[in-house]
């Protein structure tokens, strides 16, 4: 915790606000998330965990407030440009390029870090660009990384749905992120694969990688996380270490109450 | 390039060595150096509809600049016809430019709608800049094309010459797609929203490759003029644009190799059916080729309700279905 | 025993009916190529039904010295790919001796550097002048389309009798409508004539009142409506609707008579150029062109149930052109096309005098003034 | 004789409005379908060249009376649409929009081969409404059959804001065109309701060809620049947008009247098109479209 604070915020949201067609999902969300730390989001269904994702990431403007990620704001970035700036995230229910390789999907995760444009990606084969062999090398690395090196050639959308899950990650961790967000990462999972979660995300964090995850296992929130955010409403009910917010009145109310 | 793609282009380069030494005739030569044409452009268009997901409605009239830069540069102001053709990729390049940043912007099928009006636009044009294009009475006297000071004049040297261009083009076309933009092209076909959190940036991936595919198209027209030596406004016509689309559509449009089949296969489709007359009036069929407008819609539409991958996709889950069959 | 007298038989028979076959001259093989289908039919296809009927009749009267006709036609649909390739698929596949069509210019000139390449006449029925000219780049071009250029100077010729200095021209924008509006801007100099307005429509306009506007603003004498397109009655009927008074002149492409019917009776009066079988029964009887022009018309008219049209008298003339000098100098193409430069021949598009230097060998002579007199064209008396 | 310019004016503005008119009714025909399914249907045009040609047959060569053959060519034009759906949209079981726009495509390609075997290539005549001799109005010529197609462009816009505000099923066509799956969890056969939107769009495109076919004469051909006018003034009142078509429909025709009065008749044609291609690089919501529900709206 401590050292966390040290190193500093990597992002602050600042009464961000959502509307679609006047329904309100994020409701002047205010708060900063330390470099380095794991930071977990829980909250019931519907309570706008998924939408503040899209709004950092830039799928989604928001209505008003202010994102900052190392001193920039990213309001009105575009999402390919705010992964530039180092912020992968998943998604919920995983997003692969089904048809592509195991390999491929982590090799387009390594676009940002080549610049082969389309005049020399054309016209030179591939024998002739390094750059092509290096992608390879780095994407293989990030697969071993999670584990999946053995299915480098398997078509992605035929990998068990757990592995898959675990591709996601390799690829949004090949654009070497600060920062990476998971949306659900055990969500599907069974207890051995969840395990196997916790300790990928352990050895994330120990690559000084940020990490932020929307997560309903509790188990493995309390395990991981140095802070826990409880959402509700598109509000900030909680917040706290996972022993403060486990106690927190207002939090068993908004799980158990509804 | 990846090893069956290598495969085809091979065999495809030992068929079109062999070709005019069993086929001597002018006549099936003409017709397969018309069907080259169509398939660069179809390729380029594959690259455009397959890989960026986008429709063009607009390629005849790429294939029309590209002719009449080729046409009215050389016979007006003397350029050799292989600097026309340079300057034409350039003005279509230019022009795909003006047509694809503003609508690829946006979300959906602009693009379509946007290039079929530019289509007929480029159409009028042809037509009424008399003093440029000569109007509908065309331009006369184009040259032909020359390579290293020799110039192709029968039409055996042309077929080479053009099915080269082909395969430089499917060359080119297949590195792409296993390149790093290409990579990119084909995430956003798996999911916009993860290339895009990955850093593909989209828009400017389909802004390069609507610009690659209309260059493709210049390039067929400009060996359009070059082969006819005359153009006039009729052959670049907003039908032939939807035609180029049938083709790719037809082929399959998610492949290369199926785009250049559908371009084969619809480029001989009018000779066949016009040799097929006589048979066909044999078995009680009086068939003109006014009907060949519905026989195109037909084979389009059952192929997208029943095969939406296309001909070339199905005609290898069959073969593929067939050895399962025997193994059996 | 039985066997032998079959066998013996079988050879009398072979041999009757071979010698039979060897008796009659190998035939001559004609080509040609029509827009028969396609948006141009309706020129493709009376031209198609005269040729084939010209080759019927020949060789119902027992073909050339002895040689039947074997007519290939092609069908370019009006369009310039299939026109070369069909061009193409007549030389090389069914090795012809000449080639009457297309019908269009424009596929006339995409085929044009291969007849120059290969060497085979060609015998264009479309119109534009670039077609034969510059003679010295046309050696094996010929065409049986009237000049533009002719057309113009009876028009011309027509508006200087009766005073008129000032003229609109409305043209369609296809490669018949703007080789008019070409020569029109050409020649009117000469004349003493001024085009005060110089509208244009696509062969899909619908409505031209905007252009007659201008025409009528600009204080012009008369219009001209220049096409070949049916949109070209439209003019008529829009100067009606307006009450523009001015006279109006059409161009040879007006020769329709179902144009005339789509404009009805705003047409009546108009004033066009036409070949003189549009107008066939009201031609002097002396006239040298009256019996090969009733003949035609009666054996058309007969045979498709039709109204004969100018465009069929291309094939026409083009298919007896051909039979002319397949008869004096047989199937060779060089000879052909050496026989076809010094032929004299009074056929339906005029009286032709071919030349080295005139590969059309007509002039304005070949046109007759007609007029719109109850629905039916009539040579116009002034 | 002596013509003013105001006169010229007034002529223009009849002659726009009376093209105007058919470009309003195909872009409203492209919204309806637009709305509901999110494509843009190619065919659009090739509805318009039925109805014509249909009247056209029923009117002169059957000698129909014309409001029986006025309804009998909407009937029949709109079983068109109502079969283009059922089988080419309906099975398709999960199109993407490509597929969707290629089929309509494919569908024009072959309502036009169809119309060509059918009537033939050569364009058809029919004779307006009511007298053809035209009205003087300040100096300029108005056709009767012009007040026609005014007057039933106004009927049909008056249908239609009546159909989908005051009727169930127009609403729930709109309610699907909103949010699918919330109408369908609503209890609305959403199905249903884009079959509904094909066949309401192809009456509209039968009344535009019905009325026109008089002044145009009709022909196979005409469907796909119609077609593409029409949908310049659908994107040039934001697409999706009826009202807004509407207007946008009658000022291309304005636009292209006076340009081709007052600039050139040689480019006549290409005005509307340059405006379509105007509007998508600069305000691609059209003129009368927020760029919020632009980013709302996918297709």
């Amino acid at each position: 915790m401590m050292q966390a604070k040290r190193a500093g915020h990597i992002l602050s949201l600042e009464n961000i606000r959502k509307v679609f067609g006047g329904v309100v999902a994020v409701d002047g969300l205010t708060v900063s998330v330390e470099k380095g730390s794991v930071t977990s989001v829980i909250g019931p269904n519907g309570a706008g965990k998924t939408t503040v994702f899209n709004l950092i990431t830039g799928f989604l403007p928001p209505s008003a407030g202010r994102i900052t990620y190392s001193g920039r704001v990213l309001n009105r970035l575009k999402p390919h440009h705010i992964a530039s700036l180092g912020i992968a995230r998943t998604f919920q229910g995983v997003r692969l390029f089904p048809q592509m390789s195991v390999l491929e999907n982590v090799m387009v995760g390594r676009h940002l870090r080549s610049k082969t444009g389309i005049f020399s990606s054309s016209c030179l084969p591939p024998v002739l660009r390094q750059e092509e062999n290096r992608i390879r090398q780095e994407a293989i690395d990030w697969l071993d990384f999670v584990g999946l090196k053995e299915y480098a050639e398997a078509v992605a959308g035929n990998l068990p749905f757990g592995n898959q899950r675990m591709l996601e990650i390799a690829r949004a961790l090949a654009i070497e992120p600060h920062l990476i967000l998971l949306d659900e990462p055990a969500a599907g999972l069974n207890s051995r694969e969840t395990i196997v979660m916790g300790e990928l995300i352990e050895k994330i964090r120990q690559e000084q990688i940020t990490v932020i995850l929307v997560e309903h296992d509790m188990e493995l929130v309390m395990d991981i996380s140095d802070r826990v955010l409880v959402i509700n409403f598109g509000r900030l009910i909680g917040d706290g270490t996972p022993e403060t917010v486990q106690d927190d009145p207002d939090v068993i109310a908004a799980y158990l109450g509804e | 390039m990846q090893g069956r793609d290598t495969a085809g282009l091979i065999a495809l380069i030992l068929a079109v060595v062999a070709i005019p030494l069993v086929i001597r005739n002018d006549y099936y030569l003409g017709v397969l150096i018309f069907t080259a044409f169509n398939c660069l452009t179809c390729i380029g268009l594959c690259l455009l509809m397959g890989y960026a997901g986008q429709i063009s409605l607009g390629h005849g009239a790429f294939v029309a600049i590209g002719a009449y830069a080729s046409g009215i540069l050389t016979t007006t102001l003397g350029w050799s016809p292989w600097a026309a053709m340079g300057a034409g990729i350039i003005i279509v390049s230019v022009v795909a430019a003006i047509v694809g940043v503003p609508t690829l912007r946006l979300k959906g099928h602009y693009l379509a709608m946007a290039t079929l009006g530019f289509a007929s636009i480029i159409h009028i044009l042809a037509v009424a800049t008399v003093d440029l294009t000569g109007g509908p009475s065309g331009l006369l006297n184009i040259p032909r094309i020359s390579i290293f000071g020799h110039q192709l004049n029968s039409d055996m040297q042309y077929f080479y010459f053009s099915w080269a261009v082909v395969a430089i083009g499917l060359y080119v076309a297949f590195n792409l797609i296993n390149s790093r933009v290409g990579r990119g092209l084909r995430a956003l076909h798996g999911s916009e929203e993860a290339a895009a959190s990955l850093g593909v940036n989209i828009t400017a991936h389909k802004i390069q490759v609507f610009i690659l595919s209309a260059v493709y198209a210049a390039i067929s027209g400009s060996m359009y003029a070059y082969y006819v030596n005359y153009i006039d406004p009729g052959p670049f016509g907003v039908m032939h644009s939807v035609l180029l689309v049938t083709m790719v559509a037809v082929g399959g449009m998610h492949n290369i190799w199926g785009a250049f089949t559908g371009a084969v296969l619809l480029s001989l489709l009018p000779e066949f059916l016009s040799s097929a007359t006589d048979y066909l009036q044999l078995m009680g069929i009086a068939y003109q080729p006014d009907y060949d407008i519905l026989v195109y819609g037909a084979i389009l539409l059952l192929i997208m309700l029943f095969l939406p991958e296309g001909v070339f996709d199905g005609l290898g889950k069959a073969v593929r279905a067939g050895r399962r069959m025997i193994r059996r | 025993m039985k066997k032998s007298i079959f066998a013996l038989l079988f050879i009398v028979v072979f041999a009757v009916s071979a010698t039979a076959v060897y008796a009659e001259a190998e035939p001559y093989h004609v080509g040609c190529i029509f827009a028969v289908t396609g948006k141009a039919s309706w020129l493709g296809e009376p031209e198609r039904n005269t040729a084939q009927m010209v080759a019927d009749q020949i060789n119902a009267n027992g073909g050339i010295n002895g040689h039947k006709i074997v007519l290939h036609i092609e069908d370019t649909q009006g369009e310039n790919t299939r026109a070369v390739n069909a061009f193409k698929k007549l030389i090389k596949k069914h090795n012809v001796c000449a080639i009457i069509g297309p019908s269009r210019s424009g596929t006339s000139l995409a085929v044009v550097p291969i007849a120059e390449k290969e060497q085979v006449p060609l015998l264009s029925c479309a119109a534009a002048a670039k077609i034969t000219s510059p003679p010295e780049e046309r050696r094996w071009v010929f065409k049986m389309g009237q000049n533009d250029s002719d057309a113009v100077r009876k028009i011309y010729d027509h508006m200087t009798v009766n005073k008129i200095s000032k003229v609109g021209i409305i043209t369609g924008t296809t490669g018949f409508g703007a080789a008019g509006r070409e020569q029109l801007k050409a020649l009117s100099e000469g004349y003493g004539i001024e085009i005060v307005a110089d509208e244009t429509y696509s062969p899909g306009a619908t409505d031209m009142t905007a252009q007659l506007i201008s025409i009528r603003n600009s204080g012009a004498q008369a219009v001209i409506n220049w096409s070949i397109v049916p949109a070209q009655s439209i003019v008529p009927k829009n100067m009606k609707q307006l009450r523009i008074e001015l006279p109006l002149y059409q161009s040879h492409g007006f020769a329709n008579i179902k144009y005339a019917e789509a404009a009805g009776e705003a047409a009546e009066g108009s004033i066009f150029p036409a070949g003189r079988i549009m107008a066939a029964k009201s031609v002097p009887a002396d006239h040298p062109q009256k019996t090969v022009l009733m003949d035609y018309k009666a054996a058309y008219e007969s045979t498709f149930n039709d109204h004969v049209s100018t465009f069929g008298g291309h094939a026409y003339d083009g298919m007896h052109l051909v039979a002319n000098a397949l008869k004096k100098v047989g199937n060779d193409p060089a000879k052909i096309r050496d026989e076809l430069e010094q032929s004299r021949f009074v056929g339906i598009g005029g009286i032709f005098e071919f030349s080295p230097t005139d590969h059309c060998g007509l002039d304005k002579t070949a046109f007759e003034m007609l007029t719109v007199k109850d629905g039916k064209f009539v040579v116009l008396d002034d | 004789m002596s013509h003013s310019g105001l006169t010229d004016i007034i002529q223009f503005m009849v002659m726009g409005v009376q093209r105007g008119a058919i470009y309003a009714m195909v872009a409203m025909g492209f919204n309806i379908i637009y709305n509901a399914t999110g494509i843009i249907n190619f065919a659009q045009g090739e509805f318009v060249v039925l109805g014509g040609l249909a009247m056209v047959t029923l009117t002169m060569a059957l000698n129909l009376s014309l409001p029986v053959a006025f309804i009998l060519t909407v009937v029949a034009v709109t079983v068109v649409g109502i079969l283009m759906e059922r089988l080419t949209i309906n099975p398709v079981g999960q199109p993407t929009v490509l597929r969707l726009i290629i089929i309509t495509i494919a569908v024009s390609i072959l309502l036009k081969g169809a119309a060509m075997c059918i009537w033939g290539k050569g364009s058809h005549y029919m004779h307006h409404f009511t007298d053809a001799a035209p009205i003087e109005f300040l100096g300029a010529i108005i056709l009767p059959q012009t007040l026609w197609i005014i007057g039933i462009l106004l009927c049909v816009v008056i249908g239609l804001v009546v159909f989908f505000n005051y009727t169930m099923i127009g609403k729930c066509i709109r309610a699907c065109a909103i949010n699918r799956d919330a109408a369908r969890l609503a209890g609305i056969n959403d199905r249903k309701m884009v079959m509904l939107s094909f066949a309401l769009s192809a009456g509209i495109g039968a009344i535009a060809g019905i009325i026109i076919t008089p002044i145009i004469q009709m022909d196979y051909a005409r469907g796909a620049l119609l077609g593409l006018k029409g949908f310049g003034a659908a994107v040039l009142g934001g697409l999706g947008n009826s009202m807004g078509a509407v207007v946008a429909g009658l000022l291309l025709g304005i636009l292209e009247a006076f340009g081709a009065g007052y600039i050139s008749s040689h480019y006549m044609d290409a005005m509307a098109l340059l405006i379509l291609l105007v509007v998508l690089f600069i305000k691609p919501s059209g003129i009368f479209g927020s760029s919020e529900a632009m980013r709302l709206k996918e297709f």
